[in-house]
């Protein structure tokens, strides 16, 4: 039996399958399905000050192997969310993951400062890919600057021994720098990634198919975009936990997750489709590792950056160089 | 607390312009009441379609000789659909259910109108035959394109005390919506209640014509959805609260079925600016 | 029967659809399943001045709805090049797009130095995805001064009056400043998008599927990202005409990227599955406009950009406040 | 000058470890010649696959029934192949073909031993059948991991001089590989020339045999292939060309037949250092 428990800056959890921010809300619609318990951790949907109404609709088109949606962070409000969804988070036995987002720098250090001495948060992972709205809407997450000065508001806000992971955007040049920012600033870890932007048009009405024109592209259309970006920042920054995510939707689709860098990996859009995959993927990936002779998760992490085995040819003796004969054949007509 | 069952096709046959199928789900007909709804994978394993299908139960049937089944009604819309008419008897189709809020009865056998447009006459034949259950007066509109798209007229003609039909190519019953003879059946019928399911134009106008009359009203509505469990928020419209605030409310956990004079209409497809939570302006 | 030419900085095509760089080689291997002189053109496998042996293999790797490739720009040199596969595109009648890679400025420059004055070529793209020897092989699409050095060398050495399009990147936290930096250096128009940075692992060896660790999704699965960028570059350069490409499979596609701001497009991966998608995306997108009544292709370029029809509520009275009375129902139970 | 035919299974039957599917292609049987290989379309309209499946090509006919049509073999291997083993007659089926360039017949009636590797026996057999036409002596070595992977045995027996089987579970003929054998079915027929299919690792070993005795040699390679015709440029692997230079060179237009002793074993999945356009050190 593979040990699939993982440590993230400390913090031990029993297994690292977690769901991912906006994908299982606060984790009791899923209890339906399975036990929320089960699995590393329940990542909620980004949080925010106030309550939000969110985006028009539509907020969401299929696409190939993925979607886009434009949901516009609607939420409840931190009040709201501590006394109902983190309460029953709580009571339930759940690890909580608590996803915080803001449109200031001063926000973010206002949530972490309400989650802050709260038992059952185990983890806080901070949503940087929000308009800043103090800077003309520009997204925090593509600028170095930005990205650290909410990561040490968070960091300076939150119960020491928490860890506060920066969830970084793929649409950046180079996301070591980002990476490097947060990390930096305090970040304890670095979740990996959020959606990329995207858009449809809708050939039927000649205009954008969502009615917030953009939306975040995810699934696994985006997987092998998400696999590189963890094998970058892994190789950028060894030590620093990763918990991964973009299109995991089997067992083996985490394996690439953990072996390119992810400590943990969150299973987002697919549950839309398959309400009960992240134990799923956890029971897989678990048997993949085994089948692997794994013993323990750990020892997968990163595990694709090891330099490739020296090749032995089978048979070591080169090919010699003379040309055989070829006139014995026809031409091709 | 609905099921993920990986079902198999019992049957699938056409029904005018509809398919209907029926699939073996043990455990679903047990907990499915009339509006409840269902999620169907679609296009397979290697499917480029992510998203799970969403369709009424029309009918469920707690054991045969296959175990329980679960039926739906569909017409080709796009891809999805489009795999879904390709299906054959035996073949395997994941489904998830039952989803949402159903109908909610009467107390009392009270007269009951419903009104059907479409496929989504589906999901009110089951809950015609509770309400005849309970001693209901129960009268039918259904509305259509055409008479290929007029589903169950039979089963509405065997149950209900009146069934009145509009087609808008006038091929069967009156030339029209069902707005337009909507309002006489109610008088006829003395209706305490309405039902209505179809289209969001007609729901609409069933809303507001029940509301005129002062006649509670449910409607099941139709939004796009990419979960159907609650989880992800794209199904969302804007409908007034008990404490007459107006939330941008999921349909899938918090409907399909809602009452009609609490939804905001005009402002579906927007967020009302005196939503909870609206962008300041 | 709609006008479907399309004008490119003043050189007019008899169509919009178009191959994509690297997706059909010279053209002379898809000539076999259709007449290449029937589609916009033939765009050419980057070539470089001396021949390249490419990479390793594995070169690509199937992922979700898209693939990897990292073929490393495998080809002839521009010699072989021009003797052999320009001169069997003149020969054919294929109007010519080609594509140049470099390595450095000076490779750009003669590279369009050779092509100067020959008569086969309609049009140069400059693929800017490629590592710069001299600066640490950093990338010159993704920095605005090193694409802008490019495109001026490009377009100085060019035949005048030949459209010079400079292919971006999509890897890139603003495409604008990069678009902006070449059509300020003298590109014609752009091409929107090249492949995006991916990574797949293979399970079984626990190591990077490719040789080349990293390669470049394609595919329907890019295609949402791709349009975003198309809508962007379009929006932030209006009179600047783009050749769009990413995932095109269909002629309703081939319309997201015209309405979406492209004059033209490319049809790329879709090829290697079906390789007389050109002229089906052709016969569809022409198809598709005149269902839409668009008497000219030219008329639907960045047709999703005007602002939506006001919108006219069927039934303008709105709803009562007043609550009905719904004590008549049972609660669920 | 390849088709692309939209095709439809005629039969798809169970051989063994493999399936054997005929397709009915119009068109392509009059073009083939043995070694030619077909790609296929894998997953249907809505599948997240976008490559095709590339695959020898067994056995043609110009006309049936149904028109020409054109049969291959083939193992489960990953996601496409699993999708076509659950194909059935009447199903649709896109191919592309013929492919590549086949393999060279003996301009005279030679002394000829084929050396097939599990599904490679496959392009053999009607290879064989066009050697004996010719008149020559045909001897065939058939290796696979079982005896349920030795494809065409029967066949082999009816045509050829000699068959001589390995199989590395000994379950059939002699526990080991095919070139345990070769050396000894080479002296016994004074083979003149030799051709072989199968995985590489054999056809290394085969085109070794081969060249230390100086018979010429050709054999059907396999590379992960995106396109099969020549624009994609993945399929590539070292050869030495007329020049003696080595190049980077498709296997699916410019093989998948090479002549043994051109291609570079040690080297494949690598670019030697000195191959044309090699990245200077
Ligand atoms: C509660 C509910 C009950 C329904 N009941 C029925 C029924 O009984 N019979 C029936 O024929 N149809 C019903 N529909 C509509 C049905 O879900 C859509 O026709 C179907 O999802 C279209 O899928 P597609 O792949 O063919 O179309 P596509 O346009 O290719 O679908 C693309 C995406 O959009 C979503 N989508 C598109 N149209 C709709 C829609 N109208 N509603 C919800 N999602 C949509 C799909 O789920 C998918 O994710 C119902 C919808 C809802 C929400
Ligand atoms: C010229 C040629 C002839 C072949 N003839 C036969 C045959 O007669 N019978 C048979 O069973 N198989 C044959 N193969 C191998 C067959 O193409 C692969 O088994 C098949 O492509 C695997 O597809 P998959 O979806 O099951 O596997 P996956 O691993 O899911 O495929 C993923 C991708 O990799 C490619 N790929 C994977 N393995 C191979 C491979 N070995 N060769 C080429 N591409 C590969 C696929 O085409 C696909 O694009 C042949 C291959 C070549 C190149
Ligand atoms: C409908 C939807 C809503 C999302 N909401 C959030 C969110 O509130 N906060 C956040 O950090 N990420 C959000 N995401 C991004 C996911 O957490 C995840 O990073 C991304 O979808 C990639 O993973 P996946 O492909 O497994 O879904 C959302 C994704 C989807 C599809
Ligand atoms: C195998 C392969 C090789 C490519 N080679 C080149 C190239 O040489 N030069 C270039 O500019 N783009 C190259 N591209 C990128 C394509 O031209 C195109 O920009 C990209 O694939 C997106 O379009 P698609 O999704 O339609 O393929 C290549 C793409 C593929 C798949
Ligand atoms: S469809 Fe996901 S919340 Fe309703
Ligand atoms: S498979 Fe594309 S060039 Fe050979």
């Amino acid at each position: 039996m593979t040990d699939m428990s993982t440590t993230l800056a400390g913090v031990t959890f029993p297994n690292p399958v977690f769901t991912a921010s906006g994908c299982a809300a606060a984790g009791r619609e899923l209890d339906q399905f399975f036990d929320v318990t089960q699995i590393g951790g329940v990542v909620t949907k980004s949080i925010m000050l106030n309550a939000r109404s969110g985006r028009a609709t539509p907020r969401m088109a299929e696409t190939p192997s993925g979607m886009l949606n434009s949901i516009g962070l609607q939420g409840p409000g931190i009040e709201e969310f501590l006394t109902k969804d983190l309460a029953w988070l709580e009571k339930r036995g759940a690890r909580a993951v608590v996803s915080i987002a803001g449109g200031s720098v001063e926000d973010y250090a206002l949530l972490a400062q309400k989650l802050r001495g709260h038992k059952a948060v185990s983890m806080v992972e901070v949503n940087i890919s929000c308009p800043n709205v103090e800077d003309r809407g520009q997204v925090f997450a593509c600028d170095p600057r930005a990205s650290s000065n909410v990561v040490d508001a968070v960091r300076r806000n939150t119960t020491p021994g928490i860890p506060v992971f920066a969830k970084l955007s793929p649409d950046v040049t180079d996301i070591t720098t980002i990476a490097r920012a947060c990390v930096d600033a305090g970040a304890d870890g670095l979740s990996v990634i959020n959606t990329l932007l995207g858009m449809v048009i809708d050939t039927t009405t000649m205009r954008p198919a969502l009615a917030g024109l953009t939306g975040g592209l995810s699934g696994p259309a985006i997987r092998p975009v998400a696999v590189r970006f963890v094998w970058q920042v892994h190789q950028a920054l060894p030590h620093v936990p990763i918990l991964g995510m973009g299109g995991i939707r089997t067992g083996l689709d985490a394996l690439e997750f953990v072996l390119a860098g992810a400590s943990a990996v969150s299973v987002g859009t697919t549950v839309f489709g398959d309400p009960t995959a992240p134990v799923r993927v956890l029971a897989e990936l678990q048997q993949a590792l085994e089948q692997r002779g794994i013993a323990r998760l750990a020892d997968a992490v990163g595990l694709a950056h090891r330099p490739p085995e020296t090749y032995v040819p089978e048979r070591p003796d080169p090919v010699g160089d003379e040309l055989v004969s070829t006139d014995v054949f026809e031409e091709h007509s | 607390m609905p099921l993920q069952v990986a079902g198999e096709i019992l049957s699938i046959k056409k029904v005018g312009a509809y398919q209907a199928v029926t699939v073996i789900a043990p455990g679903i007909p047990e907990l499915t009441r009339p509006g409840h709804f269902l999620a169907v994978q679609v296009g397979g394993p290697e499917s480029s379609m992510l998203l799970r299908r969403a369709f009424a139960i029309y009918d469920v049937k707690d054991r045969g000789v296959y175990g329980g089944t679960v039926e739906f009604v569909f017409s080709v819309h796009g891809k999805g659909t489009a795999w879904l008419s390709q299906r054959r008897a035996g073949d395997k189709l994941d489904v998830v259910g039952p989803l949402g809020k159903p109908f909610r009865l009467p107390k009392s056998a009270v007269n009951v109108t419903l009104v059907g447009g479409g496929y989504g006459t589906a999901p009110l034949l089951p809950l015609a035959a509770a309400l005849r259950e309970r001693g209901c007066r129960v009268d039918i509109v259904l509305g259509a394109g055409g008479s290929d798209r007029l589903f169950g007229l039979l089963d509405a003609k065997r149950m209900a005390d009146s069934v009145a039909v509009t087609t808008d190519d006038g091929s069967s019953g009156t030339r029209g919506r069902v707005s337009d003879v909507l309002p006489a059946v109610l008088d006829k019928s003395q209706a305490d209640v309405v039902y209505a399911c179809g289209p969001m134009a007609m729901l609409r106008a069933v809303s507001d014509i029940a509301a005129a009359r002062g006649i509670p009203c449910q409607v099941a509505v139709e939004e796009s959805m990419a979960c159907g469990i609650g989880v992800c928020m794209t199904c969302v419209l804007p409908v007034v609260g008990e404490d007459g605030l107006t939330r941008m409310v999921r349909s899938c956990v918090e409907g399909p079925v809602f009452l009609g004079d609490r939804v905001r209409w005009d402002d579906v497809g927007t967020v009302p600016a005196d939503a909870v939570g609206a962008p300041r302006a």
